[in-house]
């Protein structure tokens, strides 16, 4: 029906392949850590089609980064098993922490998961055995397939090149099927989906729940990646970071959440020399979004896309009314 | 056969007895009218029988089956489908991805089917289905119209074609013709009587406006002040003098 | 006093008021009758400034108020008791009177207002400590009625005060009505209960899908035929 | 437990609940007035305790001189705050509150860059010494913060029930729409509130200075403690807040005594979230028809 969308699929997936060999290591391990947060993005999307913004996010993400520490620590599992394996328990720990969410709404969603997550993340600060308390776990294998060593970036960065765009195949799918129709739907008017016989309560968890999957495989990959983790890697300064991206892009397409990502990886990236003062950057960029351009730029180019169509549309219409003329 | 029996129901809120002992008989396949004043309970008793509130005491059978207590999901799967007084459509898609939307929400799948598999013969039976409520609905021109973008006429039927899409056995209609001129008013009865003349679907009709319901409905019952004060015939009703005081009020003010 | 001069106004897309014009003298009360969803609560809510109009021009003693905040217009002297009274639940009685009476400085003439709403509304100071939200629904009317008075206002506007009561408290608040209008007050009344309003009011307004359909005296309005129809479709 | 240590306790609980009470009363103010729901409240707290930093231990103003002028200049921070971010997202709570994490971020780093960001700033404890209650020791730093807790409540108090201004204020989180039909102007009224607002957190981190370590990143603690009493009090309701506020201190610290801090922090966390379930409306809440 569309075959802008493949092309350009084709196109990123050319300069994705081609992309390691002409980078340096550092921009390697960028990449590597892009993709990784390309797929934690786009998991955060599917709970927002629902309408449900949450703060625990990186918390599923961080639930998945222990379960691949504890998974390959305690039974030495090989990585293709860890990084499914981790998706599982985000995913379940998503479930036990929807459940009691699904009772709040809007606000009261944000701020009660807020609080859920901070629950967890405590948990693993607490108990030092086995997560190794505020220090976190250290050690953590990075991992091997065919032999091939995953320490080195290169042969890293293309495994997880090859989870990230089967997730997102996954959630580009899924944005496109019923299901994902029945998400935004709820969020369009709940009321009106439930008139029509929508369970809302169950896609909302299923929403949640499928991005908690997501989010653990992204925190899979990030802990076989870093070798040590610590609760503060998934504390709401991150969380914020995440929403900064998500508000950036615009929530309203598919699209939206990985333009985010790509322009502010490319903003932090840029900004570098200004160390600490980063952080104000990035605060003064959502605050500007969240009141100038609620739409984010997928927004801006929707908007720069219509005034466009609309350009052609008027010359067409000019010429036919002077043909008419003559 | 009573398709939907409502039996002493009562509802209140705190100390606010909005709705007080009230009876109700729906017949298949008749076009059944609740009218009333404002605040007379009607919005009430609509919210009891499709399931937003849950009734203080008394009962809500339909078709046979309990279903007071039961969520609103629960009673539309079962075949009785309400609409919104407005915005009972998607305003930001096309008025066949409405309908279409509107199927799509009644599959029952998981997860991983809805991703994989490609059910190319259930979305062409979807299609045929939602074109042919279209064709019923008389929206078939328009099929390609934003739905935000529609006449508020057209707005109100594309809701009730929403609602259509889900193969409802009775459908309750909430103010129907609120707001709306003549023209736009008689459009919609009339669409409302084919639906019940021509695909046997029964109707209830809440309304405050008593021109629409003497014209449409079969039978009418008459609420005031969270209690029924009449049922029967339209032209009953409208001669019955409690009504007209209901409306009115009374001419007799000692001032 | 008060003027609507060809008023339009919509929600969206949707025009709820048509070309809408209103002619309120000095101490009169004028009443705007019609179905539900007729345009005559946004109607009213127009001239007390919570929706501006789109198109038409508001005049309000020889001044345009169109455009202009509620909170400016209630300075001009302009009181609304809104639809379903709206009472401050968590506040006293006697606070949501003093709400009322928030633009005012001078306290003596403030006291007195008080005393003569107490006058007319007896219960209101039985009850002046008592939560608003404990009242029952006319104690509730009275209240908001007492609230837009305290302001001393020139134009009353009143919504539906009948709306939901029995029908003896109903007979209360029309009571108060024409006392009002007795002493005095220029009162523009939205009623479903129409041939109340028409009984209280010297001229009436029938709304019919956002346009005036018929408008006159009340004496006569109360006896055409035409508003019975627009009520009963007769 | 022994008695010393039970007065310990329980004298301590009183001192973070009424800190907590502080800093909640002008997050719930916030939120009741227009929905303004402030992440950035924890930086506020911050910004008090770095008014006092400044002004008495760099400057050496007399310490409670330094503790007013946290009043002013973070009431103020509120005012700015209303004015630039929930002005424009007015209507949209999430938007507001999202925007205010960017403000969180900014004002951690102004603060960093212009007094240092690893450094602990100390604040000299300017009244040293301790009561000594039936064996128990608590120091006076603590035990001023008790009386100036209830003389601030107090004045909130006296202010919203006894001054015209303040009652407006009530309406206008009631029902703003009619309270703009008396000829309230609600604008006013959403600077006033978060002028309290700011200055209530200000007044809070001004006192804890001598006894918190002063660092930019000290907002992150106070902020979720403050969301956990706002919504077991009801979010709106001030009066739930200071309830809610005196019961979290008491789980916090006596956790804290039996067991240790991360523990407490759990159980309060735990805590709301069975509240938010059981009774989504919070404690003291109201259901809003």
């Amino acid at each position: 029906m569309n075959w802008k969308e493949p092309l350009l699929a084709v196109v990123l997936l050319v300069a994705a392949g081609v992309a390691p060999f002409t980078a340096s290591t550092y921009s390697v391990e960028v990449l590597i850590l892009f993709l990784i947060n390309l797929i934690l993005v786009s998991s955060y999307r599917i709970l927002t089609t629902t309408g449900d913004w949450s703060l625990s996010h990186v918390v599923m993400m961080g639930t998945g980064a222990y379960a691949t520490a504890l998974l390959s620590k305690w039974w030495d599992l090989p990585i293709f098993l860890t990084v499914p394996l981790a998706a599982v328990v985000a995913a379940v720990v998503g479930l036990i922490v929807v459940t009691p969410l699904l009772r709040t709404k809007g606000f009261g969603f944000f701020i009660a998961s807020f609080a859920l997550g901070e629950l967890i993340r405590l948990s693993w600060i607490k108990f030092r055995d086995p997560f190794g308390g505020a220090r976190g776990m250290i050690g953590i294998p990075s991992g091997e397939m065919w032999e091939i060593d995953f320490f080195e970036p290169i042969p890293y960065y293309f495994f997880v090149l090859v989870v990230a765009v089967a997730s997102l195949l996954f959630m580009y799918r899924l944005d496109h099927s019923r299901i994902g129709k029945t998400f935004k739907a709820i969020y369009t008017d709940e009321g009106l989906a439930e008139s029509l016989g929508i369970d809302v309560q169950r896609f909302r968890a299923m929403a949640f729940v499928t991005g908690a999957f997501f989010a653990g495989i992204a925190g899979s990959l990030l802990a076989h990646r870093l070798g040590a983790i610590d609760p503060k890697n998934f504390d709401v300064n991150t969380m914020v970071y995440l929403i900064i991206w998500i508000v950036v892009g615009g929530t309203s397409t598919f699209w939206g959440p990985l333009i985010g990502l790509t322009v502010m990886t490319i903003v932090f990236e840029w900004a570098r020399p200004l160390l600490e003062w980063r952080p104000l950057l990035f605060g003064g960029i959502l605050i500007f979004f969240l009141i100038f351009q609620p739409g984010g730029l997928e927004g801006v180019f929707a908007q720069v896309r219509d005034r466009l169509a609309a350009r052609r549309r008027g010359k067409a219409d000019r010429t036919s009314a002077g043909n008419q003329e003559s | 056969m009573d398709i939907l029996t409502v039996r002493t129901v009562t509802k209140r809120f705190g100390g606010l007895t909005a709705v007080s002992d009230v009876n109700l008989d729906v017949r298949d396949r008749e076009i059944h009218g609740i009218i009333g004043p404002n605040g007379a309970g009607k919005t009430t008793l609509f919210n009891v029988i499709s399931g937003a509130y849950a009734p203080t005491s008394g009962t809500v059978t339909f078709n046979g089956r309990t279903i007071n207590g039961k969520k609103p999901h629960e009673i539309a799967q079962l075949g009785l489908v309400r609409t919104f007084q407005r915005n009972a459509m998607f305003p930001t898609y096309s008025v066949l991805e409405n309908v279409l939307l509107a199927r799509h929400l009644q599959a029952k799948q998981g997860l991983f089917k809805a991703v994989f598999a490609s059910d190319r013969k259930q979305r062409a039976k979807n299609l045929e289905r939602a074109l042919e409520i279209l064709e019923f609905m008389e929206l078939i021109d328009q099929k390609d119209t934003l739905a935000s973008s529609m006449a508020h006429g057209h707005q109100r039927i594309l809701g009730i074609a929403n609602a259509l899409a889900v193969e409802p056995k009775l459908i309750m209609l909430d103010e129907p013709v609120a707001g709306m001129n003549p023209t736009e008013t008689a459009l919609v009865t009339d669409h409302i009587r084919r639906l019940r003349d021509d695909w046997g679907i029964t109707v209830v009709l809440v309304e405050h406006d008593m021109r629409t319901v003497m014209g449409t409905c079969d039978r009418i019952t008459v609420l005031s002040l969270g209690e029924k004060l009449m049922e029967g015939l339209p032209g009953e009703v409208a001669s019955d003098p409690r009504v007209i005081e209901a409306y009115l009020g009374s001419d007799e003010w000692d001032l | 006093m008060l003027s609507l001069k060809d008023i339009w106004i919509h929600y969206g897309m949707v025009a709820a008021v048509k070309d809408v014009s209103i002619d309120v003298a000095e101490g009169e009360i004028v009443t705007l009758i019609g179905a539900n969803g007729a345009g005559k609560t946004t109607t009213l809510r127009a001239i007390s400034g919570l929706h501006a109009p789109t198109r038409g021009d508001i005049v309000f003693r020889g001044k345009s108020i169109s455009g202009m905040t509620p909170e400016q217009i209630n300075a001009l002297g302009i009181a609304m008791v809104p639809e379903g009274r709206r009472v401050f639940p968590y506040m006293t009685v006697m606070e949501n009177l003093e709400m009322g009476a928030y633009l005012r400085t001078d306290r003596t003439q403030t006291r007195k207002t008080l005393e003569e709403i107490f006058h007319h509304f007896p219960v209101l100071r039985e009850r002046n400590r008592q939560l608003a939200g404990t009242l029952s629904g006319g104690q509730q009317q009275m209240l908001a009625i007492g609230r837009a008075l305290m302001s001393e206002p020139d134009l009353l506007l009143l919504d539906e005060p009948s709306l939901g009561l029995a029908p003896i408290m109903i007979q209360e608040i029309a009571k108060i009505i024409s006392q009002l209008h007795a002493l005095g007050r220029t009162i523009v009344l939205v009623e479903q209960n129409a041939r109340l309003a028409l009984r209280l009011a010297q001229h009436g307004y029938v709304m019919e899908t956002g346009q005036i359909v018929l408008h006159g005296v009340a004496e006569e309005l109360r006896h055409n035929e035409q508003v019975q129809k627009t009520y009963l479709g007769a | 437990m022994d008695i010393a240590t039970l007065i310990q306790t329980i004298s301590n609980s009183i001192v973070a609940g009424s800190v907590y009470a502080i800093i909640a009363v002008g997050l719930a103010m916030a939120f009741g007035v227009m929905k303004m729901a402030n992440f950035a409240h924890g930086e506020f707290f911050m910004a008090g305790a770095y008014v006092v930093y400044v002004f008495y231990a760099l400057f050496g103003w007399p310490f409670p001189a330094a503790v007013l002028m946290a009043i002013p200049i973070v009431g103020a921070m509120g005012v700015a705050t209303e004015r630039l971010i929930f002005l424009p997202t007015r209507g949209n709570v999430l938007a507001g509150f999202m925007a205010t994490a960017g403000l969180a971020f900014i004002l951690q780093v102004l603060v960093g860059q212009t007094w240092g960001v690893g450094l602990m700033r100390s604040v000299p404890t300017p009244y040293m010494g301790a009561a000594d209650i039936l064996g128990a020791n608590i120091g006076w730093q603590r035990l001023l913060i008790i009386p100036t807790a209830f003389a601030m409540l107090g004045l909130l108090w006296f202010f919203l029930y006894h001054v015209k201004a303040g009652k407006a204020l009530r309406a206008c989180a009631q029902d703003p729409e009619t309270a703009r039909l008396q000829g309230i102007k609600i604008n006013r009224m959403t600077m006033l509130a978060m002028a309290i607002s700011g200055a209530s957190a200000g007044l809070a981190g001004a006192l804890m200075a001598p006894i918190h370590p002063v660092t930019p990143y000290m907002g992150h603690g106070v902020i979720l403690t403050a969301f956990i009493v706002v919504i077991l009090g009801g979010m709106e309701s001030i009066a739930g807040a200071v309830l809610a506020a005196v019961l979290l201190g008491f789980i916090h610290t006596f956790v804290t005594t039996v067991s240790d801090a991360i523990v407490a922090q759990m159980v309060g966390v735990a805590f709301m979230a069975i509240v938010l379930v059981v009774r989504p409306q919070g404690l003291l809440g109201r259901v809003k028809a």
